[in-house]
């Protein structure tokens, strides 16, 4: 035995480590950034992708591990676990989607690497949030570094506007967030989750208007943030106008923190009150896939189109939610699918941009199989994954959501969305059709230049595949994580809370 | 020691794409190409070796874990029902790599390949499935494939016809995944186990109205693929538009699988929705059969004909299968095979032409006979097997068809007849206006017989043609025990029915038995 | 905190925040907002929170607006002139807002709302009070503050450094050159 | 007594032989192979048939020889073979064919001297023998319909040899498709005893099976099944309504028509329904539909002969019309009457058209007998074999036709259908009208050969008249075999088939003499009259036509029934294939459905994408709307 | 003390002032003064239930709230800078580019 007590000090400080480890790498990397040209920020994303891979490791490390820290307000858990590494892997990928066009598109490098990791950051914060507050914080280092990072190519008209509507937009919504946070808050007098729980599942508090109006206004500020209909709007118009890698790291890891928040607060926190808001999650489950397939079907602009599909994929996900708490491990299965699917997508959308948004164009695909087959190629799984062709991520993602949707008798919902998936198929193969059976198109520079961005595409080409074919370890690691955190809300509060 | 084979059969060809996509040499590309098609061939003549004609089962059957957590194993096997869709599956990719070798694809064949293979792989796993889930990966697997060579390789509205191929299937194939998912789901409740296996799913009890429903949600993802009337209006276009080699899978194999699912899965999985739905999709066969032969008679264009005439004959399978009796279940599988052999070679005749003239417009041609002697022998050969001549492979089938109908609904038959006179119609027309009569256009003299690449591709179509025709016994007969084994449940099925309509007479009829009536108890169990 | 300071308070804060979203002027839109700040800010001492509210004006209303008016300053804003816009969504966005506020009073309604209702323990809405809860509970979420605080200034000044030779495309000719 | 008889295939194996070589071989190795081989298979096959013929008469009534290939379609219940019973009825009727096939085929060599195309000829020739044998030695019903279908293949492939001209192509189709026609029939009639016998367990077309299972077929089935056959034999052997084909199938060869379509081929669906005379006998409205339809299109077929110019068309409606009388015959019960006249027509009709070909070989392809006459002279044999095949025909005894004929008359009389036998009689005399009309315009009277044809006039090869000459023995002495009841070696040929095809049971007994003599003096009136009008005063008939223009314009072109067809089937149906169902169902109604729905997805997008103006304050009210909406939700929760 | 329904119906008033402010108003400043006018709404609601239910936790809340607008406004205003910089403009009507 050491004479320290280690066990407790470790007990405290781990679970934080690959926080620190992004927080102190975030500020090594501004400082490192001070004195680097805008055009040579290489440097600055390796060490960048390197911090991120060490946090990675040491997330690794505390998988397995279970309890809360800081009197509740950081959850340990496998859920908190499962997202921090995705989201990890989304930052590395959007990293290594940035080295070239960082420094191609004169990026000022210290300060996106920097801010990449904040958003980072707040990401993580989220997932492993034991309370409402750090939610509310790490979404806003979340969002606020978002903001930014949209905007960061300053000269450039749409990334501006990509940055004001959004921050306009999310600092309206953050109002309605808080505004349900303080309506949960009042109804059952605490701001924790385990507590609420309990608060909540000892019953007679479902129709207390205060909570009632929290649940809703809550629904509206996750909604906002993970885009579903009618809070969507902001997407298509900041997911055209960021700079791609920053739409990637939209579209993914914003996305996937997103529902860690609003998956642990609504389907562990509000679980027993789940018949309060199951019903209009149906409908915006329903409103978003709609939306977002039909709108996506008329796009000309890649970027665009893959925002609506966001919304759609979103659409799928709010679907799990509406479904209940089984769908939980659904949910975050498909998520993990959904990231390297999208990544890769990105990826490719990147590997065609030029400077002047030559490239974003559907049309511009044209041809691409006969130029660059494996380019096309793996963008043809992408989005075959996205339309939810077998045996791709994507559909065993559908398949598991719908599955369990279908389980608890949502048979509706899930023909709906059924439908909406052939919808979906239709600009999806769009894309497909522009590749492989058109000619024109534009030229894509040397990727045997971009080794990063050729590792990225490969990764999450072979991602897609593996996680699709042989998807029983990420279903048995999706269903544990979300079990570690629904389950935990339970005994956490028994055992640990005074 | 049966182990693998027929995983090796499933994925040889995958592996085989994934080889040609190393080539870069066009020679080689079709070379290895072929040699991947053969040994999928090869082993599925080794498959019809093993394949024991008296068991009614799964054989060759492997299963093992997948994903373990939804219940789902890879679980393959074959029997009477499925063995020779398989084998036709390898010989006609064969024998369509060969043909598409010899000139037809002119730009990308390394992709072209692969598809192929990819395709095969996509269709002989779906034929092999005895898991609900695996089936359903396969069934869209192929769909892809099919998708690109119909988009790369088409004519004319090539993208249109492909899209519109893809959204038609998709409909209904994701409505009957959301049919497979609640099945799995009744399973579940009724055994305490989730599983997406055949057999066990045969077992679910399930409430009329919820038979019923899946039931319509299979019918659908098959109907379209069969495709019957009125859903059929995607086939036109893609066979249209397709090349050759496309067309020829999407006749031959692609289409069987929704006739293969309606007697491997919706069927059996609903028995009593199935003889209930007997009147109604009798009709439909019926309407699919004259409909598809009189709008086959007035197109302008060749495949444009051999695709509707594709309507007409896959309605007489479905007529077949719907008559719910051995006889009309093994002739709609025998027909399945003539179709896939008959239309198949039709399709690469009609390529031949193509690839020589540049047009399929039947007004193009005329007194062909004259330039190219063998083209128009073989031509007649095919045709006449696709009118259904007996001696030829067609008759067997359409045969055993008419009859099974007759013996359900004699009207059936009755409208299924003036199919075959309009058949010979509008083929014998068609061959009149492409063969026949003097040469109108001076492009046409110099056109130049086949090669012999050309008739090695065709001979083997032949030989089909009169080898099932004159000699079907050796198949049909390892198809029926299968299909006995599937129709037993059938008829418990129809046996509850009638006992439920006319109780009284029935008691009379039959002496006692054991298959208790089993829905109060369900409609309990659900509430 | 008696009733009529309330009323008074209230009124205050509601005709303020009118003045907000009614001025013209952007300055004047602002002034207004500061007296709203003002006013939130002594309901929050009425309701025990002195720490909070005396924060509340010297952060909020000092520093941040004054941040404001820099930028008003900076950027040269001038009165609007005229209705212009789209005045059918004004039209419907007021009416929407006043939806909004009719429907959150029928929940908030007194027979409908139940707090568990729990008198303050002493000291409450003092800074040691606050500082104890900061500094326990809330250490990561104050942690995060900081961090937060240092990324909205490395974001801000991303967004609005000036460095000669990138952000003007004629500088950057002239360097290259 | 069956006998195993394994050389019964050699009958099949022969010709199958020869389509083989003619097919693969016949182009390589020439016209000599060909010529040797085409026919040669045939004589061949004629032997075997002698020899198994012999073999059969040398047993004991009612015995017959079989062979069994294998098992065919056995599926489910219902199991069928492919095996070759020989029988009486079947002997007979293969020595028919094996006998005057190879005539003919031997005749073809010279007629076909001049074809680039005479392998493709012999081939199909060869494999028309083939599937016409296998019709007849079928031991079941459906290996029956394998031949029935493949003649009528071959039909077509010989009615539209000469492909290059479209109109010869067209008839060939239309055979085939009318052939159809009647094979659906066919197809039903089999699909209802199988039904039948099936709900008793006998699941089999076997003509033996279904004859010793006939009485479980019942009368009802019975009446329907052979309602059904009936109409594939009105489509094969040319019988109203279905007729109206044969006439347009005398664009092929000669020799084609001489064997195709008027010795075998179209007495195919009187050999059927003898075979199956046990189901027609428990069904006797069939079998009076059978005499009926019989008598009417022998009458019908004749009127129309009567007026044609055409020399092979008089002959084609005369073989309609001569099939109706064996349909007569055999409606009328007397199986082995029809079979009969079937025999000595295929004599007497295979040579009238052979003669027709040696006569349109002599005028280079002319056929038009306006443009003959006077050949007398220059085709001397082909004048008196012609000559006597009209005296057979015409029912002059003692010439074969005589005793058919008469033994058919006779029955329809004594079945009852004194009607029909009536017509039968009119029948007759128009017979031996239009056959004199023609044997006078072609042979007799002045030559109104185009002059530049007038000296290539000469008589047909050896290899040609050989033919001839041996057919016209057989015209002459065919009849003989069965001579009127009670003279030397009386009904021998009906007592012979009896065992195979049933006795006659008349219901009245009529004196047969008498019969015989009304028959007689119309056939006698027919030749007068055709004398009268075509050589003592040949103004007659033009004063006729104009007289009566109405009626001979209706008889001349054929009752206006392909016209009346075309009207009111062929046309309707391309109008309606074309314009509702291609271009309203299935362009407009159901793709235009499916497109919509795109369209309507594709619609409801772009109305959906306007919301997104771009102008964030919009974005701002509709999340606002999608917030008033949740709170007004809750708020409903809230109130309730 | 003043009943919670009277303080929360005020936090409403100003909030949906603020929410109306951010829709017609098409100055971006404005609009953003507008929504600091919600974060102040939603800020007098966690005082006031904060006090009646005696926790401190709504006081905490608030003083992250401000924290956090401080750290929007630093960020916000400079994209507003950054947009003038570029369009000349601050009124978001003008701010179109993308759209459909």
């Amino acid at each position: 035995m050491s004479p320290f007590n280690l066990a407790a000090i470790n007990f405290v400080w781990l679970p934080i480590l690959p926080l620190v480890v992004i927080t102190v790498a975030a500020m090594v990397v501004l400082l490192a950034g001070v004195r680097v040209d805008d055009g040579e920020s290489e440097g600055l994303g390796l060490l960048t992708l390197a911090s991120l891979a060490v946090a990675f490791v040491f997330t690794l490390g505390i998988l397995g591990q279970y309890g809360v820290a800081f009197a509740g307000a950081i959850s340990i858990d496998s859920f908190s676990a499962f997202f921090d590494l995705v989201i990890l892997i989304a930052a590395m990928f959007t990293v290594m989607m940035s080295l070239d066009y960082a420094a191609e598109n004169r990026i000022p490098g210290a300060e996106y690497y920097s801010l990449l990791l904040f958003s980072v950051l707040g990401m993580m914060l989220m997932a492993a949030a034991g309370d409402l507050i750090v939610i509310f914080l790490g979404l806003e280092t979340m969002s606020i570094t978002v903001y930014v990072l949209a905007g960061i190519m300053r000269r450039n008209a749409k990334s501006n506007e990509a940055a004001i509507k959004y921050f306009l937009l999310g600092a309206f919504s953050t109002g309605f967030l808080l505004y349900g946070i303080a309506l949960v808050y009042g109804a059952t007098g605490t701001i924790k989750l385990g507590p609420i729980h309990d608060a909540l599942a000892s019953g007679a508090m479902g129709s207390n208007p205060l909570l009632l109006l929290g649940i809703g206004m809550m629904l509206i500020g996750f909604g906002f943030k993970v885009a579903a209909v009618p809070f969507h709007m902001w997407a298509p118009d900041v997911y055209e106008g960021a700079p791609t890698p920053v739409t990637a790291f939209m579209a993914v890891g914003v996305k996937l923190a997103a529902f860690a928040a609003f998956i642990r607060v609504f389907m562990v926190g509000f679980v027993s009150v789940g018949a309060q808001w199951q019903t209009v999650l149906w409908v915006v489950a329903a409103l978003t896939m709609t939306g977002g397939n039909l709108i996506a079907v008329v796009q000309t602009n890649i970027k665009r189109m893959l925002a609506y599909s966001a919304i759609a994929h979103a659409g799928y996900l709010l679907l799990g939610m509406a479904a209940g708490v089984r769908s939980g491990p659904a949910i975050l299965y498909y998520l993990l699918g959904y990231a390297f699917t999208n990544l890769g997508a990105f990826s490719v959308v990147i590997a065609l941009e030029r400077r002047g948004e030559v490239g974003n164009q559907i049309s511009d695909f044209r041809g691409l199989a006969a130029r660059q087959p494996l380019l096309a190629g793996a963008m043809a799984i992408f989005l075959l994954s996205l339309a939810g062709v077998p045996p791709l991520a994507g559909f065993v993602g559908k398949f598991y959501i719908f599955s369990e949707a279908l389980h608890q008798g949502y048979v509706g919902l899930v023909i709906i969305a059924v439908l909406n998936s052939v919808i979906s198929a239709y600009y999806y193969f769009y894309v497909l059709v522009a590749m492989y059976m058109q000619e024109g198109g534009v030229e894509v520079e040397r990727l045997s230049a971009r080794p990063a961005l050729v590792a990225a595409i490969g990764l999450a080409a072979l991602a897609t595949i593996l996680i699709g074919v042989y998807p029983q370890p990420y279903i048995a690691s999706a269903a544990n994580a979300f079990y570690s955190a629904s389950g935990a809300a339970g005994v956490r509060s028994a055992a640990l809370e005074p | 020691m049966n182990g693998g084979l027929l995983t090796a059969l499933i994925f040889l060809p995958l592996i085989g794409a994934l080889f040609i996509l190393m080539q870069s040499e066009e020679r080689a590309i079709w070379n290895s190409a072929f040699i991947f098609s053969l040994l999928p061939l090869a082993l599925s003549f080794y498959v019809l070796a093993q394949f024991n004609p008296h068991v009614a089962e799964y054989q060759l059957a492997e299963q093992y874990d997948w994903i373990p957590a939804f219940g789902i194993t890879y679980h393959i096997g074959i029997d009477g029902i499925s063995l020779f869709l398989v084998l036709l599956t390898t010989i006609l990719i064969t024998l369509s790599l060969l043909y598409s070798g010899g000139g037809d694809i002119e730009k990308r064949p390394r992709e072209f390949c692969f598809f192929m293979l990819v395709l095969e792989t996509g269709l002989l796993g779906a034929l092999l499935s005895v898991d609900l889930f695996l089936f359903y990966i396969f069934w869209e697997v192929m769909l892809i494939p099919m998708y690109f060579l119909i988009g790369i390789w088409g004519h004319g509205r090539k993208i249109y016809a492909a899209v519109k191929f893809v959204l038609f299937t998709m409909v209904g194939s994701l409505l009957m995944l959301v049919a497979i998912l609640y099945l799995v789901h009744q399973a579940h409740v009724h055994f305490n186990r989730t599983s997406f296996d055949l057999p066990l799913l045969y077992q679910v009890p399930l409430t009329v109205t919820e038979s019923r429903w899946l039931f319509a949600a299979f019918a659908l993802a098959f109907a379209i693929k069969v495709p019957m009337w009125p859903v059929h209006t995607w086939l036109p276009d893609a066979h249209t538009n397709a090349p050759t080699a496309g067309s020829v899978i999407l006749a031959g194999v692609m289409l069987k699988m929704g006739t293969y699912g309606f007697l491997r899965f919706a069927i059996p999985l609903f028995p009593t929705v199935a003889v209930e739905a007997i009147p109604l999709f009798m009709a439909l066969a019926i309407i699919g059969i004259i409909y598809g032969a009189l709008v086959a008679m007035v197109q302008p264009d060749l495949k444009r004909l051999i695709a509707y005439s594709s309507v007409s004959h896959l309605g007489f399978v479905m007529l077949g299968i719907f008559a719910l009796n051995p006889e009309g279940i093994d002739g709609a599988i025998y027909q399945m095979l003539n179709h896939g052999v008959s239309t198949g070679g039709l399709f690469l005749l009609v390529g031949m032409l193509y690839m020589r003239r540049h047009t399929r417009e039947i007004s193009e041609f005329g007194g062909l006979w004259k330039r190219v002697p063998v083209y128009a022998a073989i031509f007649m050969v095919v045709m006449l097997s696709s009118i259904g001549l007996p001696g030829l492979n067609g008759f067997v089938g359409e045969f055993l068809i008419m009859l099974g109908a007759f013996l359900r609904i004699r009207l059936a038959a009755v409208f299924a007849v003036l199919g075959v006179i309009l058949g010979a119609l509008y083929m014998l027309w068609t061959y009149e206006r492409v063969m026949f009569g003097p040469i109108t256009r001076a492009v046409n003299e110099t056109i130049r017989d086949l090669t012999g690449r050309e008739i090695a591709v065709m001979v083997p179509v032949i030989a089909l043609m009169l080898l099932m025709g004159l000699f079907p016994r050796p198949l049909i007969s390892r198809i029926e025990p299968s299909v006995t084994a599937m129709l037993a449940r059938v008829n418990v099925a129809q046996a509850r029915l009638e006992h439920e309509r006319q109780p009284n007479r029935l008691a009379a009829l039959l002496p006692a038995r054991h298959t208790p009536n089993r829905e109060p108890e369900m409609a309990a169990a659900a509430r | 905190m008696p009733p009529f300071l309330y009323i008074f308070l209230g009124a205050l804060a509601v005709v303020s925040a009118l003045g907000v979203i009614i001025q013209r002027n952007p300055i004047h839109s602002l002034l207004a907002l500061i007296a709203t700040l003002m006013t939130v800010a002594i309901l929050f001492i009425g309701e025990d929170a002195v720490v909070v509210g005396f924060l509340q004006i010297i952060v909020y209303a000092g520093a941040i607006m004054v941040l404001f008016l820099f930028v008003i300053w900076l950027l040269n804003l001038q009165v609007e002139t005229g209705p212009t816009g789209h005045l059918a969504l004004k039209f419907f966005g007021s009416l929407a807002a006043a939806l909004l506020a009719t429907e959150l009073f029928f929940i908030l309604a007194p027979p409908h709302l139940q707090v568990k209702f729990t008198h303050e323990p002493v000291g409450y809405g003092s800074l040691a009070s606050l500082a104890g809860k900061l500094f326990t509970d809330y250490l990561v979420a104050f942690e995060v503050t900081s961090v937060l605080l240092l990324a909205a200034v490395v974001g801000s000044v991303a967004l609005a450094r000036r460095l000669p030779g990138t952000d003007d495309p004629r500088a950057a000719r002239k360097a290259a050159s | 007594m069956t006998v195993e008889f394994p050389a019964l295939a050699l009958i099949l194996l022969f010709p199958a032989f020869g389509v083989v070589f003619n097919l693969f071989l016949g182009p390589r190795y020439g016209r000599g192979a060909v010529n040797v081989v085409g026919p040669g298979v045939m004589f061949a096959a004629f032997g075997v048939a002698t020899w198994a013929f012999l073999t059969l008469l040398a047993m004991p009534p009612g015995s017959a020889l079989s062979v069994h290939l294998w098992g065919w379609i056995e599926a489910g219940r219902f199991h069928s073979e492919l095996g070759l019973r020989l029988d009486a009825l079947s002997g007979v009727m293969v020595m028919i064919v094996t006998g005057v096939g190879a005539l003919i085929h031997l005749y073809s060599v010279g007629y076909m001297a001049h074809d680039e195309d005479f392998a493709r000829f012999f081939t199909y020739m060869n494999l028309f023998a083939f599937s016409m044998l296998i019709l007849i030695l079928a031991n079941n019903l459906l290996m029956m319909f394998v031949g029935w279908e493949g003649v009528g293949l071959c039909s077509y492939l010989l009615i539209a040899f000469w492909y290059t001209n479209p109109q010869y192509a067209y008839n060939g189709r239309k055979a085939f498709v009318v052939n159809r026609i009647g094979d659906a029939g066919f197809l039903l009639g089999m699909f209802t005893i199988v039904a039948t016998l099936g709900a008793h367990g006998v699941w089999t077309l076997d003509f033996v099976e279904l004859r010793n299972h006939a009485a479980l077929l019942g009368g009802a089935a019975a009446t329907a099944a052979g309602f059904l056959l009936f109409i594939g034999a009105t489509g094969k052997s040319a019988q109203i309504p279905l007729y109206v084909w044969l006439p347009d199938a005398m664009v092929g060869p000669t020799p084609v028509s001489a064997l195709i379509h008027a010795a075998t081929m179209v007495t195919a669906g009187v050999y059927m329904i003898a075979r199956l005379g046990f189901i027609y006998t428990m069904a006797p409205s069939a079998l009076d539909l059978v005499a009926t339809i019989g008598a009417v299109t022998a009458v019908f077929a004749a009127t129309i002969a009567i007026v044609q110019p055409d020399i092979k068309k008089v002959l084609a409606y005369s073989t309609i019309s001569q099939l109706g009388y064996m349909f007569l015959g055999v409606g009328s019960g007397a199986y082995a009457s029809g079979i009969f006249h079937l025999m000595t027509h295929a004599f007497f009709k295979g040579l009238l058209f052979l003669c027709a070909g040696s006569v349109i070989h002599a005028l280079g392809g002319e056929q038009d007998m306006t443009k003959m006459g006077g050949l007398r002279r220059k085709l001397p044999i082909t004048f008196w074999t012609m000559f006597i095949a009209t005296l057979a025909i015409a029912a002059v005894p003692p010439f074969s036709g005589y005793f058919s004929k008469d033994l058919i008359l006779e029955a329809a009389y004594d079945s009852g259908h004194s009607w029909l036998w009536f017509f039968g009689v009119i029948t007759a005399g128009l017979t031996s009208f239009y056959m004199f009309r023609l044997i006078f315009m072609t042979f007799f009277g002045e030559s109104r050969v185009d002059s530049d044809q007038e000296h290539h006039l000469h008589e047909s090869p050896a290899v040609m008249t050989i033919p001839l000459i041996v057919l016209a023995i057989l015209a002459t002495v065919g009849g003989w075999i069965n001579l009127p009841n009670g003279l030397l070696w009386g009904d021998a040929f009906v007592r012979f088939l009896a065992p195979a095809v049933g006795a006659f049971k008349p219901i009245i007994e009529a004196s047969p003499t008498s019969l015989s003599l009304v028959a007689s003096i119309a056939s006698a009136l027919g030749i007068a009259l055709a004398y009268l009008f075509y050589l003592r005063l040949p103004g007659i008939p033009m004063l006729l036509a104009w007289r009566l223009q109405d009626l001979y314009n209706l008889l001349l072109n054929k009752y206006y029934i392909d016209q009346l067809y075309n009207l009111i089937v062929t046309r309707p149906l391309f109008w309606v294939s074309n314009n509702v169902l291609n271009r309203a169902i299935d362009s407009f109604a159901i793709d235009g459905a499916a497109d919509g729905a795109g369209l309507a997805v594709q619609t409801s997008g772009q109305l959906a994408r306007r919301a997104e103006t771009g102008n964030v304050q919009n974005y701002a009210f509709v999340y606002l709307l999608g917030a008033l909406g949740i709170v007004a939700y809750y708020l409903f929760l809230v109130m309730h | 003390m003043i009943p919670l329904t009277y303080m929360m119906s005020l936090s409403a008033v100003i909030f949906a002032i603020g929410v109306a402010g951010v829709i017609i108003r098409r100055n971006i400043l404005v609009m953003f003064m507008s929504i600091e006018l919600m974060l102040n709404a939603v800020n007098l609601a966690f005082i006031a239930i904060g006090s009646r239910l005696g926790s401190m936790d709504g006081q905490v809340i608030v003083f992250f709230v401000m924290t956090v607008a401080a750290a929007e406004a630093a960020v916000g205003l400079g994209i507003i800078i950054s947009i003038f910089r570029n369009r000349e403009t601050v009124h978001a009507d003008d701010l179109t580019l993308m759209r459909w």
